[in-house]
């Protein structure tokens, strides 16, 4: 199967979206001669045109609204908000309008729309640009929240939102676009709502999504080196949440170690470690770990992003504490 | 191609005039509805501003699409909306515009391509800019109007929508309803210009003013303004300058104007004025209006029998209408 | 002691911080002549004048960051967005500057910033009015985030929030301004970050804040007619969370049921839960309940309202599904 | 009081050289350690830009307040914060301006009045609002000048802020640095007017433009930008035209304008095209420029070498500086 990266793959899934339908289209910030802040968009200007590929203005409420209004209008927007962060200045128009208006209408409209945009940290961008903010997404009844964090992931996941007529905040990670993975040729999707066990293991259940799916994996060949083995389970969509692949793996392994790059306190974990509890209780030993970012605002210092950042360090020792050793 | 100055005939004034008397006449049986405990929510009434939307939307064509915000009840009716569904939604009964689960604020019929009125001030602004990205896609002639108030252009969506709206050269027609206040803050202290319409300059967008209590220049100054957005020629902002006859909401203390210059608008009705105007031009007579009223009365008490005896909406359809499946 | 509505309450302290610091001045809607949308500002505009009691335009962004602005430079604002709703349309300046500049410019400024705003539902406003989104600011270091259920408590929590130098969100409910209790006539603080045990109990622990621990102490006492004897603990303070206090009680009761008006996924309960999992397991006979609004855009047809709402009903049935009875 | 017209004499036209040639050399030394991989995140540099901020902040006093955008090196050398505290904020040092936790886009010295780069565009012209509304408070003659570009003019919070400035008539000075691009996208393709300053009309506010590549054009313009906002009159709004010769930030593929326009600029570099000026006029010698380019190197070097040697934040240090205990 070809190997490409995480880029490539939302680039080629983007394209097939673009020649399959001419009703949609993509708006954002610098997606045309730029090619994206994260290149995602390289070359489609000059294969589709400024009609399709819609360079915006600096005014993020202003047209993710207009997504919203041309999805009510028969179109398929997908418009790119540059980072989760600039989202905040669009949050209104995500949540009260792209989200409640099907409900708000009795059914009369579909939003067909996806959000795509990028979240996380890493890159020393400091506190303003360096948030995982979609959890809060993932409260929002009418949305779906999807979070790959592979190649085949990200294809997969794309093409199902594609099929979709709900309106989809799609969260890529800007420490992702150069990992590489297999991805087949033919057509495939991966389905909205499905966690995946991205490693198979019996003493102890690693959660995560996007990014940290990958600390998860190498903290998981770790300690396969220590004989213990880690089964690892990628969330892939925050909204609707599958817990039950979570609390499936959590009743054979009874351990669980859940690992997310934003603040602690009411991050998603909260969440899925509530529902681990819920449904698994008399199958744990102990309570679940959780693992999370430092709850201050992200340090531009090289040295201090990382000791606030959650580490692969801290997944062995969870794992550690969880095995008695 | 010259504005076509269509010769309003005596039908089509007469239409006006029951438009008018209709929405007032609906206006008040809500407010009795609401004292008696039967409306529930925020209710924001049109009574004074009829002639806005009566005479701007009979300039419109039934493919145009409308946005508006939460004081949309006169803009619904003028749009032709059920106002037996209207009056079952604001009693929050299943067979409403929305079902009941939208209430006052958002009135919507897709049918009539009355695509809502918004609680969020603003917030359709930006919407109504992606209705007009669709109309200019599907090249079906179509516009859209999208409906605000002097209080919504002081947010910020207001510039973005302005500005996407110029810079795409999109057929959207933004009507300003210039009502003096936003809830109980007058325009002099919330906005450091008297003429609104002169904003659009710093779009690069035509604009005119219009006499809101008029139904007639209402008319004339719609039909101008639509021609040139359907033309292609870009979007227009219409700046009508009315006044509420009643609070902002039913809630609202109205400890914020003097009574004199309640009189001195209340001088202006748009109904009354009208009125006199057409009997004095011999275009009609008292017994003619009264037969016009007599009907627009059986309409109004037709709504809330209709709604009174209409079932409230079925629990089990709580979760119905979020997601499309 | 005197007993006063929590509307009272807020307003006695509010005027109190005018009246003892000329660098406090108000901002928000309509908080003047109108007397602010609850009535808690009625009056100060002619106790105080325009200067201190600032009716500012409809624009969220701008009069929010505007009161970071004036904090740093020397003026202890209190800025009132009428409903947590629109706080979407200022949470950038809440969230990226007041919470992060003191840290991003190395502790060089202060922000002694409070931003009082409205949460909760059940005024059948509809979808886009009645939501509780103060989890979400609960998530943000930099910030602090008070959510009072009582006149003693609101009182005392907004002197505490004066004497801080820190940006708070203080979050007051619709719904509790009519609610009435004592409030001592002298000066007292209720200190921020400390939950508070509003009924002792031992067999059950009944955790929620705000208007909902009014539904928990209303289910306590039906439950004590049983005999079954509920410690109610209101948390009082979302960030810091003093989950001590509930541990604490739990450790006591063995069981514990949350308590929430927004959406479950993801809700500040998750959190709650959380802690009491990773602090008191051993103490736990089985999961703890949470209690939440349903995942619904909140309709606004009475009957479907109450039904998204978190009740009485579903809290009895909880904890007699945790008593085994 | 009519405009000051001070005359410039030598020794300001070589201190406005100095300050334009160390600005440039200061932003060669970021490329250098950028590409050493010795500075993170994203830099902006000001290469070509230098003119604005020196010529305008020569007519500024001590106590006036500066906000501007993330592209901030020049504003804060030009205003005279110590280029070793800033190289060593560049690399991550606990001697940086702000310790190290805010990188480049967010140079901060209270001390100077500098409250600090901000890197969501355009969030700071809120708060500039703010820091005027103290000043007004003050009446201590201080004014505020926030800096933004004209992408950042783009976003509803401009117009927010200018609105209320305008309706509190604020000692604010908006400088908009129009250098013709947001990132890739050309004003052009974002904004549907060319001369920026006119939308200062559509909120009674006084402006004009200025060339900002002419560093004394620059003073005068902003001189009597000052004496206007100074005097109590307002806000003024003034457009500096200009462009910068790199990319947007490090990481620009720089694919979107022509090597022509670059070159036409270039021919306007306003340190080359003001040294031509002062040798023609007799007011300076190459080997006097020598001398201060001699200097200006030593300082950079300076700085680099402080910055190199100066030690990382301590992690301990993670938690400081985010509350005010
Ligand atoms: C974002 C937002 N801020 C505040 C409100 C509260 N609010 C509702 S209507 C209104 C006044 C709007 O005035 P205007 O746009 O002039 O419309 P009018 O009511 O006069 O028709 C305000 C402040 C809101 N609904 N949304
Ligand atoms: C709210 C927000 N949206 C987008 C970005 C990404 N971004 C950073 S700088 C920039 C361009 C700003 O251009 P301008 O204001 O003209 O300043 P210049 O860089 O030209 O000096 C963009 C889009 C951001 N930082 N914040
Ligand atoms: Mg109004
Ligand atoms: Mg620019």
């Amino acid at each position: 199967m070809p190997v490409i990266t995480y880029r490539d793959a939302i680039h080629d899934a983007l394209r097939e979206a673009l020649i399959k339908d001419d009703r949609v289209f993509i708006m954002g910030e610098d997606i045309g001669p730029y090619g994206g802040s994260y290149a995602v968009t390289k070359g489609f200007i000059d294969e589709f045109g400024p009609q399709r590929i819609i360079d915006t203005p600096i005014a993020e409420s202003g047209f993710v609204g207009a997504g919203v209004g041309a999805a009510i209008n028969g179109m398929r927007p997908i418009v790119e908000i540059m980072t989760i962060n600039f989202s905040l200045l669009a949050l209104d128009q995500i949540v009260n309008n792209a989200a409640k208006i099907r409900s708000m209408s009795g059914g009369q409209v579909k939003i067909p729309l996806i959000v795509r945009t990028v979240s996380g940290g890493g890159n020393q961008l400091a506190a303003t640009h360096s948030q995982s903010l979609e959890h809060w997404y993932a409260t929002v009844p009418g949305l779906k929240v999807v979070c790959p964090s592979t190649p085949y992931d990200i294809k997969g996941l794309f093409r199902a939102s594609m099929k979709e007529e709900n309106p989809i905040l799609f969260v890529e990670h800007s420490l992702l676009y150069r990992s590489r993975g297999e991805v087949p040729e033919g057509d495939y999707t991966v389905p909205i709502g499905l966690s995946d066990v991205k490693r198979q293991g019996k003493d102890v259940t690693l959660v995560s999504y996007s990014r940290m799916v990958h600390v998860a994996l190498s903290a998981a060949e770790k300690l396969a080196q220590e004989g213990i083995d880690c089964e690892v389970v990628d969330l892939r969509t925050l909204r609707p949440l599958d817990s039950n692949t979570v609390v499936k793996s959590v009743m054979k392994t009874n351990r669980a170690v859940l690992i997310e790059e934003t603040w602690k306190s009411g991050g998603f974990m909260a969440e899925v470690a509530s529902r681990i509890y819920e449904e698994a209780f008399d199958y744990l030993d102990g309570p679940v770990k959780r693992i999370a970012g430092k709850e201050v605002p992200l340090p531009y210092a090289r040295n201090l992003e990382l000791a606030a950042m959650p580490s692969e360090a801290e997944v062995l020792q969870a794992v550690h504490d969880l095995m008695g050793r | 191609m010259a504005t076509k100055q269509i010769a309003v005939d005596k039908q089509q004034l007469m239409e006006f005039y029951r438009q008018m008397a209709l929405i007032r006449r609906f206006e008040d049986m809500c407010a009795e509805k609401y004292a008696e405990g039967k409306i529930g929510g925020f209710v924001h009434l049109y009574v004074g501003e009829e002639a806005v939307a009566v005479g701007a939307f009979s300039a419109l064509e039934p493919r145009d699409l409308i946005m508006t915000h939460y004081r949309d009840h006169g803009h619904a009716i003028a749009r032709g909306v059920d106002t037996k569904k209207m009056m079952a939604e604001l009693l929050g009964k299943s067979t409403g515009t929305s079902k009941g689960k939208g209430g006052s604020m958002h009135i919507f019929d897709a049918s009539k391509g009355f695509l809502g009125g918004y609680a969020i001030v603003a917030a359709m602004l930006p919407m109504a800019v992606g209705l007009a990205m669709g109309a200019k896609f599907k090249k079906d002639g179509s516009i859209v109007v999208c409906i605000f108030g002097d209080g919504a252009m002081q947010e910020g969506e207001y510039h973005e929508s302005m500005l996407l709206a110029s810079l795409w050269n999109l057929p959207v027609l933004f009507l300003l309803e210039n009502n003096g206040y936003g809830m109980g803050v007058s325009l002099e202290n919330s906005y450091p210009l008297k003429e609104l319409y002169k904003t659009a300059a710093a779009y690069n967008v035509e604009a005119a003013p219009v006499d809101g209590m008029d139904v007639e220049g209402m008319r004339q100054g719609m039909l101008k303004a639509v021609e040139y957005v359907r033309s292609g020629k870009g979007p227009y902002l219409l700046e009508a300058t009315c006044y509420r006859f009643k609070g902002h909401s039913m809630a609202d203390p109205m400890s914020y104007r003097t009574r004199a210059e309640e009189e001195f608008w209340k001088k202006k009705d748009p109904i009354a004025s009208f009125k006199r105007r057409l009997i004095a031009a011999n275009l009609t007579t008292e017994a003619d209006i009264q037969k016009i009223e007599a009907a627009v009365e059986k309409e109004v008490q037709d709504a809330a029998k209709f709604a009174e005896e209409s079932p409230a909406p079925d629990v089990k359809d709580l979760y119905t209408d979020i997601y499309v499946e």
